[in-house]
């Protein structure tokens, strides 16, 4: 059984259908990329997984659970998906440490002696043990970026989406964002990622998802896919982003 | 000019000003306490609450902002014993003015929370928060902090209009002015008096709710 | 404390023909409006009797507790007729005419509470309309464990008593009368009278020819019987031999 | 004592509030050109005239519009000089008005983002062309609403000029109501009055800021 | 004689020396690239030529005109200095052709009927002549930056400094604007630009200059600079940028 189970999901703003029947099972400790043209609904397929929008048809499950649309089943899900933002979205009254206990302290009533440790800990494997005290618009969008995914990965999820969590940040700070998330790979997580670092994909992931006007266009290893591209949409699209 | 200022009397009334002061004062702090509590709930119904509840709290928000606060004063007083809930001239003006300032703190709260970028809304779900929780522990603070200028100077135009309670005999500052003029007939040096120290708390309420938000919020720029 | 704008108040409205006069209109049955918004009252007759011996135009001026002294000051009015009562504070700032009002004030309540005499308002609340005659004569009298409070017009205070804010008030025979002529649940009853302390005109300091002609004028009144008619009209009695 | 009909009380309410609204109306137009002057001291290079307008609208800012009124028609009264009183009533209410109006507005004009001051620099305009050309226009539309807002309060301020012997709407009631003792009729009238006086002004300046929202959100 | 000369300019914020002696000279025609790292001063010195920041120490003159901090100075000195930002900064309230009269109708006193048609030429050659009318929200990134391009140029300036002006556009609306820059650089005219674009400084720029710590740490024709970095630093930068 595969960990997230994506079957036939359609999803419409209005007259606009953005997912038109998607269909991708993930494994447990894959790690996915997902490219696409911007529009090309990839952000939605994201948001529906974390159970952000409501799926009109078809069905999500993940670890054998069915994704339904109340409060209860969300919060069970959001326990086992942890989800990352590209504009970070820490939460600016509180410092890195904070934020990172917050959501055991209020969702799973963690003791806060508890919370903090393990929040000591996450900050330290992103390698910001030392900014536990630095409110968010003290750090770089890097460090930032860095405390959003301590801050999921405290909460234990068994998988981790991540929403372009580069394009926000200057070049020389996407690199430290992304061997956080090279090392999270390495340890066995289960990652579903949207992004325009190619070089990353290629490097780091075991399936690349082409997204097109809301199907998914193509499918495969890294190595078939940007090596051997079979559609023209996908031709042209790895041509712009060269 | 032909009168002659004599502030001789201020010895005598001194304590009916003092007593004046502090019922001001006291006015002012349970209405800006309790009434901002009260707006921020408000605010949340407005902003997030249930749909049936929204309406509800619109028409008390319209009713208090487009009548006059001593009319809301009279109802309260003269008016709410005919319902059988009777109360002191006190209690009526403290009640009267955590109506007013929930009402206006309610819109000012508002505008705070529907600045707050969707993100943050959506980074508290994704974390497995409630809606409740989200608006409580992520939602608010920001908000407040983003409008807590526009709140400061609301409390102190509520500080400043807690003038009409001497109208219900509260023995607020205005009445120690009016009650001392009406003893000494000096109108002027009583009214001149009492606007310093109208300025004085003014001042000062301002710098403290400054420094509170020097407490409360986190220093720096919400965004 | 004043000294006169003018070298002479008096000779300024004989030649100017204008007498300005500050009346209540918030204090019936002294001064309030009819369904015209014009003043009327025992004031504003009084007013008109005035102007009437001087020969000259009256303007009346609208006051309230709050601003009537002001208006004197300022020589925006010439004369307040506003029920003013006097005490020895008030007299160092303007001047007082004789007497041109009677007193018939007294402490109302509902049957049900006893009160005989100051006394007995011992531990009990008083509705009283600040600044006037009864607020000075009833702070005098109380005993210090009663309750005063005191409201902006003769409307708070009966509507402090109606709405059961106070036990009792202190205030004219006749605005009782008005309350009962309500038919109102809660019926005010006469518990005893206060000390007669009746009302005078307030003027400028230092106008002792405009003060002698306003007391002759009152004086002859008096004795002609057109303050007897104004009382009787308004206060539904004659003047007190003693005023 | 009690001659007057419910027709008699709304009438002489209705009567009573043309004043409200002529006062209003002299506030907000004289407020609102006192107003811009003062923002532009407040918001202006040099050292004088940001410190003269921050005391100035602290000062009218801090202090009760009443005791505003009381001094300027009895004060300056007491100095000899004789102003009328429609004269004090709309100075003083022009004068809070415009203390007012200033701090809405400088909030508007920070509002504008700072690009916008330096886009129109590097082109070489000057200050002025800058304020006229660039800033005031973008921050007028932000000022829209709050503005409308504000004159709520105006609306409600100007109650308070009875001190100073005008009859609008609240005096009246509380004349009316010293002649019929009828509170609750006449104080209910004069709450409805305001409320028709002052809702069509709340609800333009939200109806206006939603549109305004919505236009930002485009950009 | 160069048409700016910047000798020994040095800039202060409160302790923080963000220029510490900054030396360039610029022939007419050139087209300078700056580089370096986030913080290196890039924006700062532009603003300084500019003078949208005063200068603490040193000079620089514009064609042969000192620059002072006076109004007068500033001004005459703007209407030869044009400037493009990162952000656009269109004025909202007007449309694109408004956007590019209004300079020349409050500055220079053009009248508007010549306003107009200086701006409808200047729309023209950035490739929006049709979209006079139009305001700055019904327009794209990179139709954005193109009329802000268009409002500089009617200024008739001899030099154009622009910052960053492709990082907040999407990838696929850089292009539109680099053929802009490029088709002006051919024209001759003379061209100061902060950029993260490595390979339009390499085809385009006749000099580049890396700026290190508030210095000019290396300058030179981007062959030299880009094949044959000399310090460590260069080296490490390059290699991040990839
Ligand atoms: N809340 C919404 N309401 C209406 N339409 C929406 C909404 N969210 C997204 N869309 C539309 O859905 C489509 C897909 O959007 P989505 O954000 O998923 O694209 P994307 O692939 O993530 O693009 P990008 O690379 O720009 O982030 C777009 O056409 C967008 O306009
Ligand atoms: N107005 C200012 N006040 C104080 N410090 C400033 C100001 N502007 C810039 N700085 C500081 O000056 C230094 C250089 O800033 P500058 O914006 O010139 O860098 P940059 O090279 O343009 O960087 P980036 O690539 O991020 O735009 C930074 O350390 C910055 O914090
Ligand atoms: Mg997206
Ligand atoms: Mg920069």
């Amino acid at each position: 059984m595969s960990l997230i189970e994506i079957t036939e999901v359609k999803k419409r703003f209005g007259d606009n259908e953005v997912l038109k029947g998607i269909n991708i099972d993930v494994e447990p400790g894959e790690v996915i990329a997902i490219i696409g043209k911007s529009g090309s609904g990839k952000s939605t397929l994201l948001r529906c997984i974390n159970g952000l929008e409501t799926i009109d048809e078809g069905s999500i499950s993940v670890a054998g659970a069915q994704l339904l649309p109340d409060e209860l089943h969300l919060k069970a899900l959001r326990l086992k998906v942890g989800m990352i933002f590209q504009g970070f979205n820490l939460f600016p009254h509180l410092t890195a440490g904070r934020n990172v206990m917050l959501s055991q302290m209020v969702v799973r009533k963690t003791p806060k002696a508890e919370a903090e440790a393990m929040a000591k800990k996450m900050l330290e494997r992103v390698g910001l043990g030392h900014k536990f005290d630095a409110y968010p618009d003290q750090l770089s969008g890097g460090q930032q970026q860095r405390v959003a995914i301590a801050r999921a990965l405290a909460m234990q999820p068994i998988a981790l989406l991540c929403d372009e969590i580069t394009s926000a940040l200057d070049p020389e700070l996407v690199n430290e964002v992304l061997a956080v998330v090279k090392e999270l790979a390495s340890e066995g997580m289960t990652l579903l990622m949207v992004t325009h670092e190619m070089r990353f994909a290629r490097d780091v992931c075991s399936r690349v998802v082409f997204m097109h006007q809301g199907r998914v266009h193509e499918i495969g290893p890294p190595g078939e896919v940007f090596a051997n591209p079979k559609t023209a949409e996908l031709k042209q699209f790895l041509g712009v982003v060269h | 000019m032909n009168y002659a200022f004599d502030f001789g009397w201020l010895a005598d009334y001194w304590p009916v000003l003092l007593k004046g002061i502090g019922i001001t004062v006291e006015l002012t702090l349970v209405g800006g306490v309790l009434g901002v509590s009260l707006g921020i709930a408000c605010a949340w119904a407005r902003a997030l609450g249930p749909a049936w509840l929204k309406p509800v709290v619109a028409a008390y928000v319209e009713m208090i902002r487009n009548t006059p606060f001593l009319i809301q004063l009279f109802f309260v007083f003269f008016g709410l014993p005919a319902l059988g809930l009777r109360m002191g001239e006190l209690q009526a003006a403290n009640l009267a003015m955590v109506i007013n300032l929930g009402a206006y703190g309610c819109e000012i709260i508002r505008a705070g929370i529907q600045a707050t970028p969707k993100g943050q809304f959506e980074a508290g779900a994704s974390l497995g928060m409630s809606r409740i929780q989200t608006f409580w522990y992520v939602v608010l603070i920001p908000a407040l902090q983003r409008i807590w200028p526009a709140l400061s100077s609301q409390i102190v135009i509520v500080m400043l209009g807690s003038a009409a309670v001497s109208q219900i005999a509260a023995e607020d500052l205005t009445f120690a002015a009016n009650f001392i003029q009406s003893r000494t007939f000096r109108a002027f040096e009583t009214y001149f008096a009492a606007t310093l120290i109208y300025l004085a708390l003014a001042i000062v309420l301002r710098q403290l709710l400054r420094g509170l938000g020097w407490t409360i919020f986190p220093k720096r720029a919400a965004r | 404390a004043i000294q006169p704008a003018h070298a002479d108040a008096l000779a300024t409205i004989e030649a100017g023909k204008l007498i300005r006069i500050a009346v209540p209109q918030d204090f019936p049955p002294f001064g309030s409006v009819g369904a015209d918004m014009a003043p009327k009252g025992y004031d504003v007759d009084v007013a008109k009797l005035i102007a009437d011996k001087l020969g000259v135009k009256l303007e009346l001026v609208p006051v309230t507790s709050a601003n009537r002294i002001p208006y004197l000051q300022t020589n925006k009015v010439d004369l307040v007729i506003s029920s003013l009562g006097k005490n020895p504070e008030r007299e160092k700032v303007i001047d007082f005419s004789v007497a041109y009002a009677p007193f018939f004030n007294g402490v109302f309540g509902p049957a049900d509470i006893a009160v005989k005499d100051a006394k007995d308002l011992s531990g009990k609340t008083i509705g009283v309309t600040r600044g006037a005659v009864e607020d000075l004569e009833l702070t005098k009298i109380a005993p210090a464990d009663a309750s005063i409070k005191r409201y902006e017009d003769n409307n708070g205070t009966i509507s402090s008593f109606l709405s059961g804010q106070v036990d009792v008030i202190a205030t004219g025979n006749v605005v009782a009368a008005a309350i009962l002529a309500r038919n109102p649940p809660k019926k005010p009853e006469i518990k005893f009278l206060i000390k007669n302390s009746p009302c005078f005109i307030g003027l400028n300091k230092n106008e002792p020819a405009l003060l002698a002609k306003v007391d002759a004028i009152i004086t002859e009144a008096k004795k002609g019987g057109a303050l007897d008619a104004i009382s009787e009209k308004w206060l539904g009695t004659k003047l007190p031999a003693d005023l | 004592m009690n001659d007057f009909t419910t027709w008699d009380i709304l009438r002489n309410l209705l009567l009573a509030a043309r004043w409200t609204v002529l006062l209003s109306l002299v506030s907000f137009v004289g407020g609102s050109l006192a107003g811009l002057a003062l923002l532009f001291a407040r918001i202006g290079k040099g050292r004088l005239g940001p410190a003269f307008a921050k005391t100035y609208i602290e000062l009218f800012q801090g202090t009760p519009l009443l005791m505003q009124l009381f001094l300027a028609f009895f004060g300056l009264g007491l100095f000899g000089i004789d102003v009328p009183a429609w004269l004090a009533a709309g100075l003083a209410l022009i004068l809070w008005t415009a203390a007012f109006l200033a701090e809405i507005w400088r909030g508007c004009v920070e509002s504008v983002a700072k690009g916008q001051w330096e886009a129109s620099s590097s082109l070489g305009m000057g200050y002025l062309q800058q304020m006229r050309w660039v800033i005031l226009p973008q921050a007028l539309r932000v000022a829209v609403p709050p503005t409308v807002g504000f004159s709520v309060q105006v609306v409600k301020g100007t109650a308070l000029t009875s001190i100073i012997g005008f009859v609008e709407l609240s005096k009246a009631g509380t004349m009316v109501t010293n002649a019929t003792f009828e509170p609750f009729t006449v104080y209910g009238f004069v709450a409805l009055i305001y409320f028709c006086l002052c809702w069509p002004l709340s609800k333009s300046s939200q109806i206006l800021e939603r549109k305004l929202n919505v236009a930002h959100r485009n950009h």
